[in-house]
């Protein structure tokens, strides 16, 4: 089974080939796209990680977002350099993704879902009320872009491969996560956790280390979003943006280490392909509704078994031919 | 003091339209063990049948209220169960709360598409007027809001535990298995749920729409009360969802009076919190029984 | 084909309970229960349904706090500690509900089970993903004839399949003693016969203590040593195989109750 | 992860990239609308883009501006300020030639730096007064921000009313607090002391907290700066517990929708209105008639400055003769466009050098209601 890992390995150049390639020759509104899938993805993958991983659902996935966001745009406007004040955010996350992830040693299921909830919206307010800190509902604006050593990510194209590199690195980290026996653990927590509690696993330290985790990817995501708009403000960081990231995830494909970037690419990318009909929305929620219904496993799922199904018509084209 | 009191009977009135979107929030919770994030937007959408069939087919008032109600229990109840429940239910978990959200885009977007963003007037048959209550105004309105609202729950208290249906709808929720066992007929019990729900929603609307308005956006913020509602009172009791309702519509009013307008919003999520922490089976909640 | 123990070391006993009491509401679930378990001893624990033996179980492997009594393996103190330490002490269960993880593969499960024993957090987090354990885990899959199955998902497998997983997973980090809630329930008469056999073949081996609960009694009266009858919470008989096999009070619980 | 998730992922990142591509037109000027079509902003939004429409077909009947029919493509925010800034960049990116659009303020405050650094002139709907403050030489307004919309309210608070106290109830959003702020330091200036400073929620239902506090203030007035059905809400309130002082508004107060909302609530309902559909002004009637006929529904202000903003694209694109967008922007600053000669500008507007309208305003009040104008405040 090892002789997957090398063809993995392909397949994950050639995207980040495509990645490279891509925005190429076109104009800055798909480049600014592109860098917004990236970061969605980075805060999905991370959510992920707490909810199809470990199983823990959490619905502040944004506040998390919020907290990278602001932490890295005050440090930067105070002349931080990103590199500096970026870690420092996303610390920060992990710190308060620790602290939310005690109610989750007690509460499970939608009364964890409502107690993140409360919280994102109690972020929020924090936010809009405390002018002093986060600019209040004016937000805070002018936000540098980083600029490490002599080479600056002012341009929207240099943004973009800043933001590719930091992803790219980022996305590696995770993978290290998933596959380390962490990934093991988060997964034996999901699925039985008296049961992997027996077999030695700490699985208090295992939960807050999923919600420690995966909120300082979202923070992650916030460090980016705040260069990216160059402008933030408490509205982009309100629970519907949560709801945003949730529904990313599962109609990407719960637990699957690449179905965030897909649920992703499909939230940030449809009302494109659906622009001109007034309708685009309602389409969304149908399209979304259907999928639910039909195949809760997501769009990971549907693509799996497509090619399960090709796989197999293959194998049974090869069969007939020998004789 | 005259202050104090306004402040509580409106809260009241208020929160007794919190807790019809609550009571029917607990009913689904109990039948498909499902949260509803579309629970405000089943309050929302009964106002705009009645306002189309009033201003698109020229009803009189009585036929507006009364096409809302069967178009409520047809697409709230029947369809809402039978085209995205139904098909989840053995699964369930996180696909059906997406689909759920999905549906609450689905409704606010499809108002605001079809009739209009704009908040729109809504007839009441009730008088404009007021009464005075020891140096605090209240309408008949907000009267009539909260005496529907214990009337409604005292009945529908009544009729789940004194008749043959509402316990058999008891029983389906508690212990499905059990209930199937004794001749329960379980589908039938939870669609039933599903028609309550659509029929508090479509009540607490024509309550709510003459003095809020109708507008396509106002489940977002009623939804989410409803959840605070329902989990601070206890799910499992439905005068546990009255009482919740009726506390955050007064601590609201309360804090936004004495303590902070900024924060006002705070209050009921940081009961919400220590409520579900604390006291997960809510404030009249039973540890145990899950009854309804 | 009654075994004996394997020579270990005396001293204190493996496994002590004294006076351990559990109350649930006004039912007391489990009612002032002493006993010793030697090193090398398989000890059967039988009862009728509702005896107690899976409350007392997991107030020995601390799942639920006793409110009275206490739990010593080898001498230490181990009462009210959480499941995960007294694994580290060398504490391996099986569950009497299925209990492997159906959304890893067997050998991921297996793996697992040997992961959280040794080295620290962090250690874990950058060493190797199968923390060195790849090849441990392939000869107990080997162990317990599960080869042929090794990468498919556990959830995949027959009943029998998983309980042998589950099996395997208890002895995953070579655990001195093993409490295994009905191991036998619902496993059809081969997989029982291979999986008897492997029990006994560990036993044998490396002198792994067991307590064994099941209702099988073909089962229990040939793999144990020593067997415990417990009914509504308390020790009526505790002997020889034979002995309480024929103990008026154990037919008596069983008929009457 | 097996290689079949790599390849699922693959083969869906590669059908996105088709999404990419776009197509160009040929002989056209390209003004887009990109506006608050949902979310909180539709309503504005959606009016804005309406009266937009309705000057762009007026234009292409008459022959385009110099010989170019105008294509207007909308595109919705979302009331988002994110996704406008991204849209403010595609439709750059697709040669846009001037930008109608955003309403919002805290839309507007990010998406302008995007097309101030592309050099792409902007009329913005929004109010709030950090817009015009930021030395951008390519926003222009198409109604007064609330720097110069208040102030036109405290000669009425200390002459009319002859206020001692007074109390302010906001929306606590961008919207509100830009208003709130100038407000305050308004009255400062003016020694009016404010008694009760009343912040609510955007959407709130509840207001008898807020009209049971500025009644237990004694304040002598109140300002309402709330969104309409906020504001059709506090006035049932008022009128419900018996405040009787004068509630006064800025634009929103008095307008028709809040009348229909509010009903008789709105009786007596005070505010001073930049823009109003029911000023006493021919052109600005048939406006809304016409707005009435073609939608079925009656616009509020936004409806007017969207379609000014496009009217304005032609006027000053013929006077420089050219399809220009610096030239463009230079000739704005300082314009004053003279109704009698550009008669679609409904009333005559100036720019400033920091792209600050300003123009004749109205005092309003709710008679028999209806909104009705009490009095004239000249262009300042």
């Amino acid at each position: 089974m090892s002789s997957r890992r090398p063809l993995a390995l392909i397949v994950a150049a050639v995207l980040l080939a495509v990645l490279l390639i891509l925005p190429v020759g076109h104009g800055s509104y798909f480049i600014y796209l592109l860098c917004s899938w990236l970061m969605f993805t980075i805060a999905a993958m991370g959510l992920n990680l707490t909810l199809g991983y470990a199983g823990r659902i959490s619905l502040a996935q944004a506040s998390f977002m919020g907290v990278g966001a602001y932490t890295t745009a005050i440090l930067t406007l105070h002349g931080w350099p990103w590199l500096a004040a970026a870690p420092v955010g996303v610390l920060l996350c992990f710190v308060v993704g620790l602290l939310l992830g005690f109610p989750a040693l007690r509460v499970r299921g939608h009364f964890l879902a409502f107690v993140t909830l409360a919280f994102n919206t109690l972020f929020f307010l924090v936010a809009r009320n405390e002018d002093w800190l986060t600019g209040g509902s004016y937000g805070l604006s002018d936000i540098p872009r980083p600029r490490i050593g002599p080479i600056s990510a002012d341009g929207q194209l240099a943004f973009y491969y800043f933001t590719l590199a930091v992803s790219a690195l980022a996305i590696l980290a995770l993978w290290g996560i998933v596959r380390s026996p962490w990934g093991r653990a988060f997964k034996a927590l999901r699925e039985n956790e008296v049961r992997a509690e027996s077999l030695g696993l700490d699985t208090r330290r295992i939960t807050l280390l999923a919600f420690a985790i995966g909120s300082a990817f979202g923070g992650l995501a916030g460090a980016i979003e705040a260069p990216l708009v160059q402008y933030i403000e408490p509205n982009s960081f309100a629970v519907g943006e949560s709801l945003k990231v949730l529904l990313m995830v599962v109609v990407g494909g719960l637990g699957d280490f690449w179905g965030p970037a897909l649920g992703a690419a499909m939230v940030v990318l449809l009302p494109e392909a659906l622009r001109g009909t007034r309708y685009y929305l309602i389409v969304y929620a149908l399209f979304v509704i259907a999928l639910m219904v039909l195949k809760p496993t997501g769009l990971m799922g549907i693509g799996k078994t497509f090619l399960a199904r090709l796989a197999k018509s293959r194998a049974a084209a090869a069969t007939e031919a020998k004789p | 003091m005259s202050q104090f009191l306004q402040v509580v009977l409106s809260g009241l009135s208020t929160g007794s339209i919190y807790a019809l979107a609550a009571v029917g929030f607990a009913l689904v919770w109990q039948a498909a063990q499902t949260v509803n994030f579309a629970q405000g937007e089943f309050v929302m959408l009964p106002a705009f049948f009645a306002l189309v069939a009033i201003h698109w087919f020229g009803w009189p008032l009585w036929a507006g209220f009364a096409f809302a109600m069967l178009a409520s229990l047809a697409i709230l109840g029947l369809a809402f169960k039978g085209l995205v429940v139904q098909p989840m239910m053995p699964d369930g978990g996180l696909p059906l709360v997406i689909a759920t959200m999905a549906v609450s885009i689905l409704l606010k977007e499809s108002v605001k598409t079809f009739y209009g963003a704009e908040a729109q007037p809504f007839p009441s048959p009730l008088p404009d007027g007021t009464l005075q209550i020891g140096g605090a105004v209240i309408s008949i309105r907000d009267l009539f809001d909260l005496l529907a609202s214990l009337a409604v729950v005292g009945g529908l208290t009544l009729f789940l535990d004194r008749t043959r249906t509402g316990r058999q709808m008891q029983a389906a929720a508690q212990s499905p298995a059990v209930a199937e066992i004794l001749g329960v007929d379980v589908a039938r019990m939870t669609l039933y749920a599903f028609l309550v729900n659509a029929a508090l929603a479509a009540f607490a609307s024509f309550l709510v729409s003459p003095t809020y308005l109708a507008k396509f956006s106002n489940g977002e913020s009623l939804g989410l009360v409803a959840f605070i509602a329902a989990i601070v009172g206890g799910f499992n009791r439905i005068r546990g969802a009255l009482v919740g309702g009726l506390l955050v519509g007064v601590l609201d009013n309360l804090v936004a009076t004495y303590v902070t307008q900024e924060y006002r919003a705070a209050l009921p999520l940081v009961l919400l919190i220590a409520v579900i922490l604390w006291r997960p089976q809510g404030l009249l909640g039973d540890a145990e029984g899950r009854t309804v | 084909m009654s075994l004996s123990t394997t020579g270990a070391a005396a001293g204190a006993p493996h496994l002590s309970v004294r006076g351990v009491t559990k109350r649930f509401g006004n039912i007391v679930a489990v009612d002032d229960v002493s006993f010793d378990v030697k090193r090398g001893e398989i000890l059967g624990l039988i009862g009728p349904n509702g005896s107690g033996k899976s409350t007392l179980f997991n107030c020995i492997l601390g799942q639920i706090a006793p409110d009275a009594g206490a739990v010593e393996v080898d001498g230490k103190a181990v009462t009210g500690r959480r499941a995960c330490d007294l694994a580290k002490l060398g504490v391996g269960r099986t569950f009497q509900q299925l209990a492997v993880f159906p959304g890893l593969t067997v050998h991921d499960n297996v793996v697992f089970a040997g992961q959280e024993h040794e080295g620290t957090l962090l250690g874990r987090l950058f060493g190797k993903p199968d923390a060195g354990l790849s090849e441990e885990a392939d000869r107990l899959i080997e162990f317990f004839r599960l080869s042929h199955v090794r990468d498919r998902l556990a959830g995949d497998l027959s009943y029998g399949q998983r309980k042998l997983v589950d099996a395997a997973m208890a002895f995953m980090s070579g655990p001195g003693l093993v409490l295994l809630d009905e191991p036998a329930g619902g496993v059809n008469l081969t997989m029982l016969a291979e999986l008897k056999e492997r029990l006994v073949a560990y036993n044998r081996e490396r002198g792994t203590t067991f307590v064994v609960i099941e209702h099988n009694m073909d089962f229990v009266m040939s793999l144990c040593g020593r067997v415990m009858v417990l009914a509504e919470g308390r020790v009526i008989a505790d002997g020889p195989p034979e002995a309480v096999r024929a103990d008026k009070r154990v037919v008596d619980s069983y008929l009457g109750g | 992860m097996s290689r079949r998730n790599f390849l699922t992922a693959a083969a869906f990142a590669v059908a996105a990239i088709g999404l990419g591509g776009a197509a160009r037109a040929a002989d056209v000027v390209k003004l887009p609308c990109v506006c608050e079509l949902s979310g909180a902003g539709a309503v504005s939004g959606t009016n804005y883009r309406d009266g937009a429409h309705i000057a762009v077909d007026e234009i292409n009947a008459a022959g385009g501006i110099l010989g170019k029919k105008i294509e207007m493509t909308d595109y919705d925010t979302q009331t988002d300020p994110m996704t406008s800034r991204a849209l403010i960049q595609k439709v750059i990116d697709d040669g846009a030639y001037v930008i109608i659009g955003t309403v919002y303020s805290g839309s507007t405050a990010v998406n302008m730096l995007v097309a101030q650094k592309a050099g792409v002139p902007q009329f913005t709907g929004a109010e709030a007064p950090d817009i015009t403050a930021k030395g951008n030489p390519y926003i222009f307004r198409t109604s007064s921000g609330a720097e110069k919309g208040v102030p036109a309210l405290t000669a009425y608070f200390k002459d009319t009313v002859k206020a001692k106290k007074i109390a302010i109830s906001w929306v606590n959003n961008d919207f509100g607090k830009g208003g709130h702020d100038v407000f305050l330091s308004e009255m400062k200036k003016a020694g009016i002391q404010v008694v009760a400073d009343v912040p609510s929620e955007q959407g709130q239902v509840d207001f008898s907290a807020d009209v049971s506090k500025i009644k237990q203030a004694g304040a002598d007035a109140v300002f309402v700066y709330l969104n309409e059905e906020e504001s059709a809400r506090i006035l049932k309130e008022a009128v419900k517990q018996g405040l009787k002082i004068p509630m006064v508004g800025e634009v929103t107060l008095t307008g028709q929708k809040v009348i229909d909302l509010a009903g008789g609530a709105a009786e007596g309902a005070l505010a001073h209105v930049g823009l109003a559909t029911s000023a006493p002004v021919p052109s600005i009637q048939a406006f809304a008639a016409n707005f009435k006929k073609i939608y079925k529904r009656d616009t509020d202000h936004n409806g007017i400055k969207g379609y000014i903003a496009v009217w304005a694209t032609k006027y000053v694109t013929e006077m420089i003769g050219k399809f220009d967008r610096k030239a463009f922007a230079d000739k704005m600053h300082g314009l004053t466009l003279d109704v009698a000669k550009y008669p679609h500008m409904l009333l005559t507007t100036s720019w400033d050098k920091t792209g600050e309208l300003s123009r004749e305003s109205f005092m309003t009040e709710v008679k028999g209601g209806k909104q009705v104008i009490t009095g004239t405040v000249p262009a300042n």
